[in-house]
């Protein structure tokens, strides 16, 4: 096979500017050939190069007393959770290969974080997701395909991560007509390490082996790094050969045999292939140990014949690592990888000339100054339109609406219904771990290797968002924190992913800019150094970009077992208390969206000392006994939250509740969404001790009513509202049986 | 009447469970066995008798095969 | 006392067992590779959980011809007794070592979640210090987990009384709404005609720690711990 | 050469896949369908030509298929 003559047309089609093309003559001194072209392409693309956000990203607080590796010097960041031990986590979008093929986009998502992870050397130990779907409900337009995607999705991030045996603890799933056509698709690892064991990704020792292990190459994915860079369009169906197809039984197996060839010392570097396979993994490792690499294509494993090196060097195969090992311990590579049944070979050497250079043989293929590749790369800096703020919601405008039928609906809406179709799909107790899994505010997880209860949740708003990038960056962050607290965790690092649209226009990249700075903002805030994260632009159907999501996983640590608190409330008896009381208008809320149908407003901006104050006085009022169950009030406001209380304890419990008159009508009352509120359950006895507390942190709180009785009363000044409780249990937890009940994916096996 | 419609990956496609198959057989001690490909074959009764073709491939395209990974043919027979 | 968990590619739920045997009951346990050809000084073998062989063409199809399964059918026959969790106990059919099979759910689904579960027997060593009506509170996590089995076969398991665990609801009632998967007479573990090999499909070592909500699994190991203490004596 | 191995559940044995693909059918306004079984479909490349058929009948008994739920044939060809 013959590669084709360079020509004008052909370096557009790579996504490569001409004054790129101008910049690559320069660096090689030469034209590029075809293959070198193709590097280029996928390394200078977005995905791989984050030549779009990079500046932006350098805005993130990433020092910290706790942190081993930094975001960014690694595949992910690592943090020291006390006793020689530190975990390594990091969140990873697979938003268009899901929307392409629903199952194994969503698979391969998983399966790629994962890689991240145990690249660092760090064993795996539980997963999230972060999930953004099209309208599902009947009557909704685009339900039928929405919910083929949602089908699809769940059952491809189930089919990985059960088999890997890793439980998906948490997550959360948002649905929004802005995401049809173009389904978010973000999943969390985490792993656990002794500070010793930390993995690196440098090529380091000139003429140290280089190491292919894993499965062949064949010819999947060519150009995914570039195709997740590019808009999705009529004509990205066509890409459509280009999907990876997972198997996570031999992830399984690469897992096992990379962390026994770690632990016995014969690695002097590793790096996962991710997104533009051999070609990262090799500038990369190159780049990061300031030396060269020399590999022979022909030495490498394939699935299939005639392969050219432009295929080779950017095929997307899964599940195959690149390790380099010290010279003289190839056979450690070998005996462990024949014991685990996976193919390698030794095809290159690491050199100390600076360059990535490929052969067939004895033939050059292509050579390139490794550093041009990755750190070197182009970096754009995209113009951000100017910033008016939203205009506040003038109340007069919203209807009355007969409020007793609005929280059913609410419950049963799929943003905030109960997600147990999608998390019973999930192995959530392998491991054995799950100390407190899918369904409360954050997750609680027992890493057994080494004794420690990690907490964690995952959190985004895109409406909030929408309406005002940067305090949907510091919503997300304090939302996450909050959900930490009320599980009795401390808080101690945070990841990202940014969610946007094409970063061209500038809107969008303000919508990116100031997202990243209310993301910042609150993690210096909070202490929450971020550890690392993804960027996922070019996030476009052919009706328009999505609304603007970042996502923000936070990590925390439990102190002490008896500190682990419940969302739900835990019987009759029991005080209720709201901690943080403030109020605003329906400005950014879910009642307003979902039972009016717009998306308006000026969303109630986070007050992130008084938060800091409050998670603070929770965690004293936990460690102190004094608290039975904490729930934050975010999505649905506070009448969703009290709901929520009666519903997730150990089996729906009423409350009467009686509410101050805050002077506002009670649609805002019950379903505003200001943030910095907790509903906490104490025993009667401990109430002067929580007040006293409270009051002397000089955070307000009230006692509000107390638990009991088959139904949920909440009396406001004029009006006392009922529910029986058995009926919001129905409605919220069986809303997604009934809608997706008789979605097959029949045939969507492995 | 009955039509069998059948699914296969695509030949560039992975196939783990082809893969996975080829090697048991060859821990079975049979060795004549190349490339394996796995896929599903649906048995659709057709008591109506001959169906609309054309239908029948909107069927395959859009239910019983997944385009981006997989190729399907059908025969339809007494 | 010692146990051997057997370790196939595609395990995931060795180590849990492992950990439950050494850290709540205290006892010695090994992984053993599939690639062993002996078992010899092992008390109990256990079949974990998982997916052996990524569960390609069917759950346990490859895992019953690694070389160690040559070996857990050779201290079957002499008595030893031998423990088939989810990915075990498709592995036991697959082996013939029980009777039946286990089909995909009938929802299609994976489904992760506790059931609760009736003790029909307690004349076994993993049921012995149960009460034939028990009901148990435990997980299971499967996709492939309906029970399926000729009738002739059914009868014989109903009339040697060889049916270990039925799905029920909480108060102990087998009902067709209590089954998760669709498995005939709502079978969820099963025992050979000897007695001495069980296959269920709930995972008991998810279920012997309160704080991960439930204790009910411990009675299917205390049961093989007192029995094989009392067959020494 | 390719052997193609078909295996199919038994009438017996609970076919839900099969259900929910005719149910899906009819949504998809398809209503020519009447009973829908899913199976496998196993495509082994023979590079060494026409294969042992015993040998072939015990690979598909013993690892291919399982007796007690399913049922299989296959034929052979170029
Ligand atoms: N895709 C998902 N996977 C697993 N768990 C999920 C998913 N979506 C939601 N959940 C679980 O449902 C519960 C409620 O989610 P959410 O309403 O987003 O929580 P919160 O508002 O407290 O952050 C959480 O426990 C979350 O972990
Ligand atoms: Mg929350």
């Amino acid at each position: 096979m013959k590669d084709p003559v360079i020509t004008p047309e052909i370096v557009e089609r790579h996504g490569i500017t001409p004054e790129e093309f101008a910049r690559i003559k320069s660096i090689l001194g030469r034209e590029p050939n075809f293959t070198e072209l193709g590097i280029f392409s996928v390394m200078w693309s977005e995905h791989c190069s984050y030549k779009n956000s990079r500046p932006e990203l350098k805005k993130f607080p990433t020092a910290g007393s706790r942190i081993l590796v930094k975001a960014g010097e690694e595949n992910a960041g690592v943090l020291d959770v006390g006793d020689g031990w530190a975990v390594a986590f990091k969140i990873e979008s697979h938003n268009h290969p899901s929307a392409i093929e629903p199952f194994q986009g969503a698979a391969t998502g998983v399966g790629g974080i994962i890689r991240d992870i145990f690249t660092m050397g760090a064993r795996p130990v539980f997963l999230m997701d972060s999930l953004r779907f099209g309208p599902i409900e009947q009557n909704a337009p685009g339900a039928a395909a929405n919910r083929h995607i949602l089908a699809g999705v769940v059952s491809g991030i189930a089919h990985y991560g059960n088999c890997i045996g890793l439980p998906t603890i948490g997550g959360e799933t948002w649905f929004d007509e802005t995401y049809a056509g173009n389904p978010l698709v973000n999943v969390f690892c985490l792993g656990v390490l002794r500070h010793d064991q930390i993995a690196r990704g440098a090529a380091r020792g000139i003429g140290n082996p280089v190491f292919y292990v894993g499965a062949e190459t064949g010819r999947d994915g060519l150009a995914g790094a570039a195709f997740a860079s590019r808009e999705l369009t009529e004509e990205s169906k066509q890409d459509r050969p280009a999907v990876q197809v997972g198997d996570p039984f031999r992830e399984k197996l690469l897992l096992e045999a990379c962390l026994e060839l770690l632990a016995s010392g014969a690695v002097a570097g590793i790096q996962d292939m991710g997104a533009a396979g051999l070609t990262c993994s090799t500038c990369e490792t190159a780049s990061r140990g300031g030396s060269g690499i020399d590999v022979d294509l022909d030495l490498v494993p394939k699935r299939e014949e005639g392969m050219s090196p432009y295929e080779i060097l950017l095929s997307e195969s899964q599940e195959r690592m690149l390790v380099i090992v010290h010279e003289g311990q190839e056979d450690r590579v070998r005996e462990i990888f024949e014991k685990w049944d996976l193919p390698h070979a030794c095809i290159g050497r690491v050199t100390g000339d600076g360059l990535m250079r490929i052969r067939t043989g004895e033939s050059i293929v292509a050579e390139i100054p490794a550093a041009s590749l990755t750190d070197e790369a182009p970096v754009c800096h995209r113009e951000a339109a100017p910033w008016t703020p939203p205009a506040g919601l003038d109340i007069r405008t919203v209807p009355p609406a007969d409020l007793t039928a609005v929280l059913p609906r609410l419950l049963a809406h799929p943003t905030l219904a109960r997600k147990r179709w999608i998390w019973e799909q999930y192995d959530h107790m392998v491991r054995n771990g799950s100390v407190v899994g899918p369904g409360s505010d954050a997750a609680v997880f027992l890493a057994r290797e080494c004794g420690k209860l990690l907490a964690a949740s995952v959190d985004g708003n895109s409406l909030v968002t929408l309406l005002d990038p940067r305090e949907g960056g510091r919503r997300c962050v304090a939302e996450a924190a909050r959900n930490l607290a009320c599980t009795g965790a401390v808080p101690l690092g945070a990841t990202d992913n940014l969610n946007f649209g094409n970063p061209h226009k500038p809107g969008i990249f303000r919508q990116l800019r100031d997202s990243v700075e209310g993301i910042s903002e609150a993690c210096r805030a909070f202490d929450t150094p971020v550890t690392g994260g993804n960027v996922s632009l070019y996030n476009e159907n052919p009706s328009g970009p999505i609304d603007p999501t970042p996502v923000v996983a936070m990590v925390g640590l439990i102190e002490d077992e008896s500190h682990i608190t419940p969302q739900g409330f835990r019987g009759a008896g029991d005080s209720i208390w709201l901690l943080g009381e403030r109020s605003a208008g329906l400005d950014a809320s879910q009642f307003l969206l979902i039972i009016h149908g717009r998306k308006e407003g000026r969303p109630p901006q986070t007050d992130l000392p008084g938060e800091i104050a409050l998670h603070q006085a929770l965690r004293d009022a936990i460690r102190d006994g004094l608290i039975l169950s904490a729930h934050d009030c975010a999505e649905g406001g506070l009448a969703i939250a009290l709901a929520e209380c009666c519903l997730s304890g150990p089996g729906p419990t009423g409350a009467k509740i009686a509410l101050a008159d805050d002077g506002r009508r009670d649609d805002e009352t019950l379903f505003h969404e200001a943030p910095g509120r907790i509903i906490a359950s104490t025993d009667p006895a401990d109430d002067e001790a929580l007040a006293d507390l409270f009051s002397f942190c000089r955070i307000p709180a009230h006692k509000i009513g107390a638990t009991g009785g088959e139904e949920l009363v909440i009396g406001l000044r004029s009006k006392v509202y009922r529910w029986p409780v058995a009926g919001l249990f129905h409605h919220w937890d069986t809303s997604l049986d009934h809608i997706l009940g008789t979605v097959a994916e029949p045939l969507a096996a492995h | 009447m009955k039509a069998r419609v059948t699914v296969l990956p695509k030949p560039s496609v992975l196939d783990p469970q082809g893969v996975a198959t080829a090697d048991a057989m060859k821990h079975l001690g049979w060795d004549q066995a190349g490339r394996v490909r796995v896929g599903k074959i649906i048995e659709i009764d057709l008591p109506g008798g001959r169906p609309d073709e054309e239908k029948l491939h909107a069927i395959c395209r859009d239910l019983l095969s997944n385009p981006v990974i997989e190729d399907y043919t059908f025969d339809i027979a007494e | 006392m010692k146990f051997a968990v057997l370790r196939f590619p595609g395990s995931n739920c060795d180590q849990d067992c492992l950990r439950t045997l050494r850290d709540n009951f205290g006892q010695a346990a090994d992984p053993v590779w599939h690639k062993e050809t002996s078992v010899t000084g092992y008390d109990v073998i256990i079949i974990p959980g998982g997916f052996s062989y990524g569960d390609y063409l069917r759950c346990g199809a490859f895992a019953r011809y690694s070389p160690v399964m040559a070996a857990v059918r050779e201290a079957a026959g002499r008595g030893t007794p031998v423990l088939g969790i989810c990915n075990g106990f498709q592995i036991l059919c697959e082996a013939g070592m029980l009777p039946g099979a286990l089909v995909r759910n009938r929802g299609l689904h994976f489904i992760c979640r506790h059931v609760h579960l009736r003790l029909g027997l307690t004349a076994s060593p993993f049921t012995s210090s149960g009460t034939v009506g028990q009901v148990l509170r435990i997980p299971i996590a499967h996709g492939e987990g309906c029970y399926f089995a000729a009738p002739d076969t059914l009868d014989q398991l109903e009339g040697d009384g060889r049916i270990a665990f039925r799905y029920c609801t909480p108060d102990g009632e087998v009902s067709a709404e209590a089954n998760p998967n669709g498995s005939l007479a709502n079978i969820a573990g099963i025992l050979n005609k000897r007695g001495n090999v069980l296959g269920l499909m709930p995972h008991p070592e998810r279920a012997c720690e309160q704080r991960l909500g439930s204790t009910d699994g411990r009675l299917v190991f205390d049961s093989i711990i007192q029995s094989a203490l009392s067959a020494v004596k």
